[in-house]
């Protein structure tokens, strides 16, 4: 079991809902500041989104934060280099297309991630049936690899893709990219057609933008990732106190 | 088995061409890609479904397209010189045999709406005419510039009922009109086909398209034959995602003849891109040192796309096809070379195709070669580009 | 022989369908008139001409273009409609099956040179392609309002190596490009073909443009009845000059079908002409009380003519064709209709006997008739002015 | 032998060459005053021509001088009635399009021409084949029907029309539609061709707008028309005085 899964399953184990909030790095010149914030916040675990040319999973809010983040010239190695500087125990998850690793070389930016303090991945365009490579690369290096399901996946499809993750499971509340949403999902059946093949944590994301829908999908599910929401108080130039009490009050939700 | 008997085959399950293709989506398409391989691989052998698509193919896209003997062209460049007329099906290219094959797939799959991509608006137009001839509903994304740049072919989609979206991400072209699409069809993959408009995207598109456009070839070389040239020297096509290309090339796979594509050289993936992974696809991508994709530049719309379909990636990687450059200077004197030569103005893509035939005419291509060029489109829908460009007004 | 036997035969000597038709040209062009006609006699009865003329349709236009079943109009109709795919052929419709001929007889003739009149530009752009293909020099004549309203259709003819005139006589349009077309002709009859491009102007002009046109109808006939559809009720076709209507009717003339011509109500020879002579023929035209010929007002350029082919006033007066008009307001539903439910753009032109099918369904066409439309040509042409015309801008 | 060729066969066998101007009727207002004109000037007969909307053999002089008349309102009743009043002794020929006269009916026309002292008629795009109707009725009036030929004209077909016409023969003396040019054309050739078969005058006309053009063609046939460069300077402005003058000069070259 990878580092982060040992540590994701003891949050769990203690009682607590997972939250795990999602940043788009070198957005902004203090994008770790924000980072820190949302650990001062009460956040779980901190995805990272290294920008990608073309982010095809993602909504307007986090194509936006890419853009401007590969405006400011970030890279793979920018990134590292500026989280090598960052102070935290909790885990961090690099969230990227998968192009950004094969161009780097897979064992490459697995080991870079280990060095960097990243302790794993989550790469949307990266199929199960696709994935054989960078699953070894991350095993080298101890990087756990983060699967997504979908309401659309099939139950018996759930279960591979269950016993191939590792830390957590990604459940997307809804067919759609990142952005925000009103409604509840499909969260509640994803999860549960989850807990009858697995124990791994099974985390809920897209669409949740508010401490109200946080909280519903924590009632069912282990954890919660707040994305497009917190990326937007960014992009509208939140300073990192703004990001903690956003994240607080998330926290404050689901506790 | 020998190996070149297997050249343009099936990819692997997986749809793998060597090194290249599978299915790099997000998990919630998945499902919807796996759906559409099995109907694919059921629809493609049932013999009714292949009927079908031939009825339709040539009672309302005019198949066959003939092939053409360009004699003065010939003549002046001293080679043997053949065109397949893809110019002549409907709604003006290659395009609509790929879109037949996929609507009538969708019918099939029981989905009442089509999705689809365009850069200059052939695809798009094409899509929006056999979604309305089955009565599907239909949304073409087109990036913003090229709405603007192509405003009649957005009237035509209009025109055919289709509703068009103009995406205002990225570069706001074609690339992003692939992802627009992608995005949207995560939202209603239960009820929309998404229509891809080339032999690229996650399996089972670039197998899919290549084998609905593989008419082209089949038809050529059996018109060749009939015209008693039997195999060509030289088979020559242009390569955008590289769908034209494939579906001619496949005709003749397994025959001695050189297979040519034909890139822009400012979206040139073979000869200046490097393996990646982008549309689901792994194949050759344009891409800056840190994998970010570049775009494309071209003259021709059709050819402005940063990679190619990854059969093309394995058929250059095997070396079975070779693949070249040429530059937007050259495409224009070949757009009237052939119109005065020959009476067909043919599209800014395809005369990527002639100006290489012209440009190697006596070098890579010996005199007395016989060529089958494969006129992919006709040039109308660029008319007010060139001359625009002519009279140095763009 | 029976009369009906004798419909659409050749005309008597001197070029007369009954009471139309002749040779009404200055003595300067007689000679060439009596040249054409004995030099298209000899090519049309030596099999090597015909089989060459019928090659290049196969090998270049595209031919035999399809009848396509159009299911869902059908059924909005409540006819059974089938289109003849003229809008398929090289060049976007039917003007290239006579350019095809022509210009094969020009070389026969041994001239290196052709002119022709064009309206909107098709009849243009098809000589000018027929002849770059056969290498001929080629002057098109076009109105100077047309050769504005259709700047690219001049820019099309350029790229294909033709010169265009811009005329500037009389009302600067299609009918007097004729005129000026004529003139030129009287200046280099020894050299030149002049190149018409309907069934009207001197013999043998109407009867061999009929003629080249026929295959429209021979093809229709024989796809009809694979189709297993047999006769048709009803053959409907749009009428300008006539030589669509013309080509398609001869397939049916010696059948019960009842054949049908619509003109532009602006246009319309036959409802609102009288008999008169003007650009070679005795026919039905526009003209005012005292023989002053009157311009035709119509959406479609292609339409814009103030008579009719000579072969046409003789089957209205005779009965065996039955000739209708249709306003400028019904053709732009009428194209919106076909685009919407078949995924075809027709022809403003063509638009106009959709219109006239869609408004008599259930009318003078009895619900439940088989009817085949001939689809002369695309609407590509005319999309910039529909939008315009939608966007109320023109 | 019809009236307008009894007339001018005697104007050759005075040994005289014989002029025919041409006018526009109805270009200007005065129109009949130039023809008055003419006649001071030495005009041994005159061309009236009748416009039509579709002048396919005349060249832009004449499409020009058509477009004022029949702007001006101008008809062939209008013309017959200006002329009524016209006193001439020499012969008037209208030349106009078929259509006009089928217009008007056939028969009528002949009639008509002959009340307003017309007696001959040209119709350039009336061709031998088609004109027994008119001939016809050109009959029943005592009208001359006077026919074309031109340098295509092969020697069979010469033979024919000269056997048709009536009055004169009308030898163009080049491929062109009316109007300017300045060159002698084919006008000896055809007029040669034209003596091996038949012995009624033979006028030249097409493109001869000089005194010295005339005085050539004259030279080798039995009259000239002068067209084009006349109806020119009437557009152009001239008074009826320049116009007797313009005609004079031609008349003495061809003396
Ligand atoms: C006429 C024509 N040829 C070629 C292409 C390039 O596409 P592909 O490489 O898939 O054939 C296009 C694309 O729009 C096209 O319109
Ligand atoms: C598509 C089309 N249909 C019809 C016509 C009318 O000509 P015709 O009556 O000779 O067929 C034209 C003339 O330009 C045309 O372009």
């Amino acid at each position: 079991m990878k580092s982060l899964e040992v540590t994701l399953r003891h949050v769990r184990d203690d009682g607590r809902k997972a939250l795990v909030p999602y940043f788009v790095a070198g957005a902004t010149p203090d994008w770790t500041r924000h980072v820190e914030a949302a650990v001062l916040g009460g956040a779980d675990a901190i995805e990272i989104g290294v920008p990608f040319s073309d982010p095809m999973m993602d909504g307007v809010v986090i194509q936006e934060g890419a853009l401007r983040s590969l405006e400011r010239g970030t890279t793979l190695e920018s990134i590292c280099q500026e989280l090598e500087s960052l102070e935290t125990e909790i885990p961090l998850l690099a969230m990227t297309y998968y192009n950004i690793f094969l161009h780097y070389g897979l064992s490459r930016a697995a080991g870079r991630l280990r060095d960097s303090g990243i302790s794993g991945a989550i790469v949307p365009d990266l199929s199960l049936e696709e994935s054989d490579e960078w699953r070894a690369a991350c095993d080298e290096s101890d990087v756990a690899t983060v699967f997504l399901v979908a309401p659309s996946t099939p139950t018996s499809r759930l279960r591979d893709v269950a016993q191939r993750t590792q830390g957590f499971l990604y459940a997307s509340a809804r067919m759609a990219v990142t952005g925000g949403a009103s409604d509840a999902g499909e969260g509640p059946r994803v999860v549960a057609s989850l807990r009858e093949v697995t124990d791994v944590p099974v985390y809920v994301g897209i669409g949740i933008s508010t401490p109200a829908q946080a909280a519903s999908a924590a009632s069912f599910s282990d954890g919660v990732i707040v994305g497009s929401a917190l990326v937007k108080i960014i992009l509208d130039g939140a300073t990192p106190s703004d990001v903690e009490s956003f994240v607080r009050s998330f926290r404050g939700a689901i506790d | 088995m020998t190996e070149r008997d297997n050249v343009m085959g099936a990819p692997d399950e997986r749809g793998h061409f060597g090194d290249f293709g599978g299915r790099f989506v997000p998990e919630a398409l998945m499902p919807a890609c796996l759906e559409l391989e099995e109907a694919f691989r059921d629809a493609w052998s049932d013999a009714d479904f292949v009927a079908e698509y031939h009825t339709v193919l040539r009672q309302f896209a005019g198949r066959p397209t003939p092939v053409t003997p360009l004699p003065r062209l010939s003549k002046r460049l001293g080679l043997e010189l053949f065109a397949k007329r893809e110019d002549l099906a409907h709604t003006g290219s290659h395009k609509i045999n790929n879109v037949i094959g996929q609507t009538l797939l969708t019918k099939r799959m029981g989905k009442p709406r089509v999705i689809a991509e365009t850069g200059a608006g052939q695809h798009g137009v094409a899509t929006a005419t056999a979604a309305a001839r089955l009565g599907l509903a239909c949304t073409v994304f087109m990036g913003e510039v090229d709405t603007k740049r192509q405003e009649l072919n957005v009237f035509r989609m209009e025109l055919l009922g289709a509703t068009v979206v103009p995406v205002t991400s990225g570069s706001k072209t074609l690339k992003d009109a692939v992802n627009e699409a992608m995005r949207e069809w995560v939202t209603c993959v239960a009820d929309t086909h998404y229509c891809l408009g080339s032999v690229m995207g996650p399996h089972p598109f670039p197998w899919m398209v290549r084998e609905f456009q593989s008419i082209i070839g089949i038809e050529a070389a059996a018109q060749l034959s009939e015209l008693g040239v039997g195999t060509p020297d030289a088979v020559v096509a242009c390569v955008g995602g590289g769908s034209n290309a494939a579906g001619v090339f496949a005709g003749f796979a397994q025959s001695d003849a050189r297979l040519i594509g034909v890139e822009a050289a400012g979206g040139a993936a073979v000869r200046s891109g490097s393996p990646g992974v982008l549309h689901g696809m792994r194949s050759l991508l344009l891409q800056d040192e840190f994998g970010q994709i570049e775009e494309a530049h071209s003259i021709s719309a059709g050819l402005d796309y940063p990679g190619i379909g990854p059969e093309h990636a394995h058929l250059a990687a095997t070396q079975r096809a070779e693949y070249y450059a040429i530059g937007d200077d050259d495409v224009l004197s070949a757009l009237t070379l052939l119109s005065e030569t020959e009476g067909i103005i043919p599209a800014l893509e395809t005369a990527h195709a002639v100006a290489w035939i012209a440009q190697e005419a006596g070098g890579l291509l010996p005199l007395g070669s016989s060529v089958l060029l494969n006129l992919s489109g006709r040039g109308d829908k660029d008319v007010a580009q060139v001359r625009a460009i002519l009279r140095g007004e763009a």
